[in-house]
């Protein structure tokens, strides 16, 4: 059994499928890039995964425990941590609180939650701005601060949604290494992400979804070449 | 550090920093210097006699509050004019409760510790009474309970609380022989609104009719201010009694009174039990469903007290319009304070309870002496009297010997109604 | 326990020594009324400032502590001081059902499910008559001719609230509270269950609101359910006495009650009689004019925007407060 | 069989009025997303402007519409530039400033009038205030029956207001989603002037008629103000036709709550209605009709 996999997995809104019969399996320590057109379903997938919506029918399967249904702060608790694809800082709390906040996860003690929140802060090179407050932020640190907030959940599978979107080619090269970084501090990644030589460069697989389906998946050289992929972003002619 | 770092933290987020600590400490000091330089602000003059009278000035009791302050204002000038209490003038000190009990004690305290007031009168609304009544009480400060008519407020063995009106339960004295002798039903139904006033008047008047062998079919509360009493009158008409008795405020009574014409309500008699019924408002709102209607009342301008029907005119000419029995109250209690600090030996509580509780006096609202009975003490006991809306006009019809007009009974409602 | 600062301790010995120093009762009595909407202002802080859901129905937890206060002399025959036992925890309990019921609402729809239940309290009160004595209310015989104890207890009631939130700031619990406070959704996704944290502000925020209740039962002796269960004169008092203040800080609440009191008082007496007599009608609509006046220029209140006030008004230097969030 | 008939007479002819009182706020609250807890005393306002003119001019309350109206849209277009959308930019603590901010209008309105015409009761009665027919041994009050039909007409009016006209469809635009309408270059804050003046003016209509079947004092506006955002919840946010069914389902359930539970009990009814809406079914009444 995978580390984390999705069996049948469909989430219908109405009439409209955003979901359809998705089946996927990470192992663990990999990066595993989710890709597709706009509105494809990518993030409808995190959603899914986080317990945000509820699952219209499939499995979600996570070590050995079953998320259907489960409410998101228990996934969370369980060792899944997420970024919004839309930053959302806690707005009026400093970049140290924000991650203190998130450290509380595992403990109960201030003390604790603060060292891990600075270890945090270190590990994502955010420590020198630990005291701004959150809304102050430029919009690469506030994507740093997503991450960073989300590791300091401590978790096993971390759920990427498009950090490197609207950065700077320097900042985004610093993201690549910092994502590395993450995953060899034993965290599986599933990575969600428009820009392609990103997602070509770090992802050791990729699963390509349109109208919610898959249509492609394996090593990223060969999904890069699959006709299918190729035709979903340009479009047949 | 570790324990500063934890502190500049949450600086940011929580507000919580020395330095807005100190400037709060500043703006406390200053709250409190002044508040001591305040408390120590010396009384003025001995020249006058003060005396706090707490009434709700504001807020949604406040006509009724203006009315009583006005028959204060107008009954102090007099008593002044006439060389005052034993040659010093009287003078009242005006406090508004607000319609809050909690403010009421604000302001009872206030006049007894600050302006040192040698008696408090007033009281409006039961809550407000019984916190003005509990201060009164603890700092031995004889209080003249002039409009607060739940039944407790006299049954606390409260000897520095005097009451000069009479409790709600004997609002229907008067009915009760009027229906013995002249009506003589056999059901009734009982509206009431259900604030203190309306409550414990609407059980008292369900024991009496027990005791004349009255049947009640229905009793029901609601809250004041409703647009539509439909439903509650839909119940009256199907239950048919021969009586309807409510216990409302103004504007619900003349509700009530138009939703029974338009809904074709047709009891033997419409009773009103005092509060609302009598007010000029009543009859200008409900215009012709008012007709015919009856009510329990205190007083009323054509009595044969001593200056009752001056007062009345009085007050019509200068304040530019009619008073009613609240005024009448208020009135009355500043007769019966002045009356009781010219008597009082000294200005201090003791004499002024003494002399209160000798009081025997006639006041516009009849005669004032304080008695006890049943679990009162210190209340007053009037008769009451009943009066009926006659093509416009609020007439006294009984008891017989002093009635203005006859009264009008059996009613033809469709006639009344046309 | 941590050090706490030199100012805090001098307010405090300022507000122990107060009523040995001023004996009048009528200032001890404002003072215990302050002290009172102390309480009741920072636990609604709590919740709506910190947690960030906005109650209008504190009355519900209030009158629940009174009238468990109440209720505890004419039914069990029991002394009224202990509803100041179990005022907190009766009003904690009735917290905790109200928020399983309101709590899957957010925002405006949760304020306006507490303003429906909060009238369904005061409607029930008054009706159910064998129970509560509807609008006859309830009268006690205070305990003490003195206000010094009504006075410390009021301070201590005060002390220990304020302290609570205090902690609760300091814990994870505080960071939780903001956390759901900033963004619910986020908070979930870093494993916060807002709805357990929610509850959790909302108990505490019940519990020192009905010891606040239970408190004045003890104090006033009267009580009647359009006195205690009020939506104007309790829930949204309470709302003006933090938003005056300043919501989410911790001394908001506590600088707004005094605040709040104190101009009631001033006005309502007209200036201590020193003005004339038609100024103390406008004391609501002094009470509104600030409300707005604060609101719109002062979002944060006296303390949450005592820099911008001191910055703009005294040292004439601009700030750019309001700017900083771009 | 009469008691029931009678009491859903009643409820039903309430409900006319009450569904005045709600069109007014579900416009507001619809477009802005706040609950204006200064309905009630906007509504007050108008009825004071109605009373002035019946007793200055003798001018009969139905004409007096045409006064009030446009006075209150004035005076909550003013309130909303002035007041309410200069807090959009502020950034405060509570998302709810907003709603904060139409409590302490809500308290500034009533204390003015309070100021300016005392506590005293006051009341506008015509030769219909009580005026009635009966069909079938049950009454219809005439001058509520007019009420109901003028709600009815005000609805439709503004519903093909904001269906027909332009200015209706950027209301709508608005309300569905502000960024958007931004973006498709809509002026929101203009909107929103308009919205709540239209609001305010509707609440002035509902006051104008309430009038001469009830009576005036400066605290008259917070029941209103409770029972606006309880009909805007039943009905369905935003939602015009909404308002008039959650209007006459309040007010046939106050009616048959009076009658068959209690009369003091019949706003705890309401009340528990409205808990089991907002909890049970967010949408509102126009969730089930998919208008």
């Amino acid at each position: 059994m995978n580390f984390f996999e999705t069996q049948h997995l469909t989430k219908r809104f109405g009439g409209l499928i955003a979901v359809n019969d998705l089946s996927f399996g990470v192992e663990e320590g990999e990066i595993f890039g989710l890709i597709g057109p706009n509105g494809s379903g990518k993030t409808t997938v995190f959603n899914l995964i986080t317990g945000s919506y509820p699952i219209t029918s499939g499995t979600i399967q996570f070590k050995n425990h079953r998320l259907n249904g489960l409410a998101t702060w228990k996934i969370c608790k369980l060792g899944v941590g997420r970024t919004f694809q839309v930053v959302k800082p806690l707005r009026r709390m400093t970049v140290l609180d924000n991650v203190i906040a998130s450290a509380f996860n595992h403990t109960g003690s201030l003390h604790e939650a603060r060292d891990k929140a600075l270890q945090a802060l270190e590990f994502c090179d955010l420590i020198e701005k630990k005291d701004y407050p959150a809304k102050g932020l430029t919009i690469g640190d506030r994507k740093r601060l997503e991450i960073t907030r989300a590791l300091a959940t401590e978790p096993a599978l971390l759920l990427l949604d498009e950090t490197m979107a609207g950065l700077t080619p320097q900042e985004q090269t610093e993201g690549v290494e910092l994502i590395r970084k993450i995953r060899d501090a034993g965290i599986t990644i599933i990575i969600v992400e428009h820009i392609m030589h990103v997602i070509m460069s770090i992802c050791d697989r990729i699963l390509c979804i349109n109208y919610g389906q898959e249509i492609a998946s394996g090593l990223p050289a060969e999904v890069a070449n699959n006709q299918d992929v190729i035709e979903a972003y340009l479009g047949k002619d | 550090m570790e324990q500063n770092g934890v502190r500049s933290s949450t600086t940011i987020t929580y507000r919580t920093g020395g330095a807005n600590m100190r400037k709060l400490l500043v703006l406390l000091t200053l709250v409190l210097a002044f508040a001591v330089v305040f408390s120590t602000t010396p009384a003025w003059s001995e020249e006058t006699v003060k005396v706090g009278i707490i009434l709700p000035l504001t807020g949604a009791q406040a006509a009724f509050g203006e009315i009583e302050r006005n028959s204060f204002v107008m009954a102090a000038e007099k008593v002044n004019a006439a060389g005052g209490i034993n040659g010093k003038q009287l003078e009242l000190l005006f406090e508004d409760d607000t319609g809050k009990p909690e403010v009421a004690r604000s302001a009872a305290e206030k006049l007894i510790s600050k302006d040192k007031v040698v008696m408090l009168g007033g009281g409006y609304g039961s809550s407000e009474t019984f916190a003005i009544a509990g201060v009164a009480q603890q700092n031995g400060m004889p209080f003249l309970v002039n409009t607060g008519s739940a039944d407790k407020i006299t049954e606390q063995g409260w000897d520095y609380v005097f009451r000069l009106n009479p409790p709600v339960s004997a609002y229907p004295a008067a009915l009760e022989s009027f229906l013995t002798e002249v009506v003589k039903p056999e059901s009734c139904a009982i509206l009431y609104e259900d604030s203190a006033f309306g409550t414990s008047g609407s059980k008292n008047f369900a024991e009496t009719a027990e005791r004349l062998g009255i049947k009640v079919v229905m009793m029901e509360g609601y809250s004041k201010g409703g647009v539509d009493f439909k439903p509650l009158l839909v119940k009256v008409k199907q239950a048919n009694p021969d009586l309807v008795y409510m216990i409302s405020y103004v504007m619900d009574a003349s509700l009530l009174m138009t939703q029974s014409m338009e809904l074709r309500v047709m009891p033997k008699l419409f009773v009103g039990g005092a509060a609302g019924f009598t007010l000029p408002e009543f009859v200008k709102n409900a215009g012709n469903a008012a007709n015919m209607v009856y009510s329990a009342t205190l007083w009323y301008e054509t009595l044969p007290y001593p200056g009752a029907s001056e007062y009345y005119e009085e007050y019509v000419k200068r304040f530019n319009k009619p008073t009613e029995y609240h005024g009448a109250e208020a009135y009355a209690a500043c007769q019966v304070i002045a009356d009781t600090l010219k008597r009082a030996k000294s200005f201090s509580a003791e004499d002024v309870k003494t002399a209160l509780a000798e009081t025997d006096m006639e006041t516009v609202f009849g005669p004032v002496k304080f008695v006890s009975y049943d679990k009162k003490i210190n209340q007053n006991k009037l008769p009451t009297y009943l009066v009926q809306w006659i093509d416009g006009k609020l007439e006294l019809v009984w008891p017989k010997d002093v009635a203005s007009k006859p009264y009008v009974y059996p009613i033809d409602w469709e006639k009344v109604w046309q | 326990m941590k050090r706490i600062s030199w100012p805090t301790i001098v307010v405090i010995a300022l507000l122990v020594l107060f009523p040995l120093v001023v004996q009048s009762d009528y200032y001890r009595h404002i003072f215990i009324l302050s002290l009172m909407w102390v309480v009741i202002g920072s636990a609604w802080n709590l919740l709506a400032g910190y947690t960030g859901q906005v109650s209008f129905g504190h009355a519900i937890f209030f009158g629940t502590g009174a009238y468990t206060a109440g209720l505890g002399v004419t039914k069990l025959g029991i002394s009224a001081w202990w509803g100041m036992l179990l005022g907190g925890p009766v009003a904690l309990l009735v917290g905790l059902i109200i928020g399983w019921i309101c709590f899957r609402l957010r925002g405006p729809y949760f304020a306006l499910a507490t303003i429906a239940i909060g009238e369904i309290f005061r409607l029930v009160a008054i009706d159910w008559r064998s129970m509560t004595d509807g609008m006859d209310g309830i009268l006690i015989i205070q305990s003490f001719r003195s206000k010094l104890p009504y006075y410390y207890l009021a301070l201590a009631l005060a002390i220990a609230c304020v302290f609570a939130v205090y902690l609760v700031l300091r814990s994870k619990w505080g960071y939780y509270f903001v956390a759901i406070r900033e963004d619910q959704d986020v908070a979930e996704t870093i494993g916060i269950s807002s709805f357990r944290y929610k509850s959790l502000s909302l108990m505490i925020s019940s519990y020192f609101t009905g010891m606040a209740g239970a408190f004045y039962m003890n104090y006033m002796a009267f009580i009647d359910p359009h006195v205690v269960f009020s939506l104007h004169d309790i829930s949204i008092m309470a709302i003006l006495v933090a938003i005056i203040g300043g919501v989410g800080t911790l001394w908001g609440p506590a600088v707004g009650a005094f605040i709040m009191v104190w101009l009631q008082e001033i006005f309502r007496s007209a200036f201590f009689g020193l003005l004339p007599q038609w100024v103390s009608e406008a004391h609501v609509l002094v009470f509104g004019l600030l409300v707005i006046f604060v609101i719109r220029y002062l979002a944060n209140g006296i303390v949450g925007d005592w820099s911008k006030i001191t910055g703009d008004w005294f040292k004439k230097k601009q700030l750019s407060y309001s700017s900083s969030g771009n | 069989m009469d008691v029931f008939l009678q009491t859903l007479v009643a409820g039903l002819l309430i409900g006319g009025i009450y569904a005045l009182i709600g069109i007014g706020m579900t416009l507001i609250m619809g477009v802005m997303k706040i609950i204006n807890l200064a309905h009630g005393q906007l509504m007050m306002v108008a009825m004071y402007i109605t009373y002035v003119l019946f007793e200055q001019f003798h001018l009969d309350p139905y004409f007096a519409l045409l006064v009030a109206m446009p006075c209150l849209f004035v005076i909550g277009a003013l309130l909303q530039k002035y007041l309410l959308n200069p807090l959009l930019k502020v950034d405060s603590i509570l998302p709810e400033n907003q709603v904060l901010m139409t409590v302490g209008i809500a308290m500034v309105l009533t204390e003015i009038i309070r100021f300016i015409f005392r506590s005293d009761y006051r009341s506008v009665k015509t030769g219909y205030s009580t005026a009635t027919f009966y069909i079938g041994g049950i009454s219809f009050n005439i001058a509520m029956f007019i009420a109901f039909g003028i709600a009815v007409l005000l609805t439709v009016a503004l519903f093909f207001f904001l269906l027909k006209t332009d200015v209706g469809k950027s209301v709508r635009a608005t309300a569905q989603n502000k960024e958007a309408a931004l973006l498709m270059g809509i002026n929101a804050e203009w909107i929103t002037v308009l919205t709540y003046g239209l609001g305010s003016a509707l609440a002035a209509a509902a006051g104008t008629l309430l009038l001469p079947i009830y009576y005036l004092f400066p605290d008259i506006g917070g029941p209103f103000t409770l029972k606006a955002f309880v009909i805007t919840m039943l009905g369905g946010m935003g939602s015009t036709i909404g308002a008039i069914l959650g209007g006459v389902v309040l007010g046939v359930a106050e009616s048959l709550g009076a009658t068959y539970i209690s009369m003091a009990l019949k706003d705890a009814v309401a009340m528990v209605i409205f808990l089991l809406v907002l909890i049970f079914l967010p949408g509102g009444l126009k969730t089930l009709t998919k208008i």
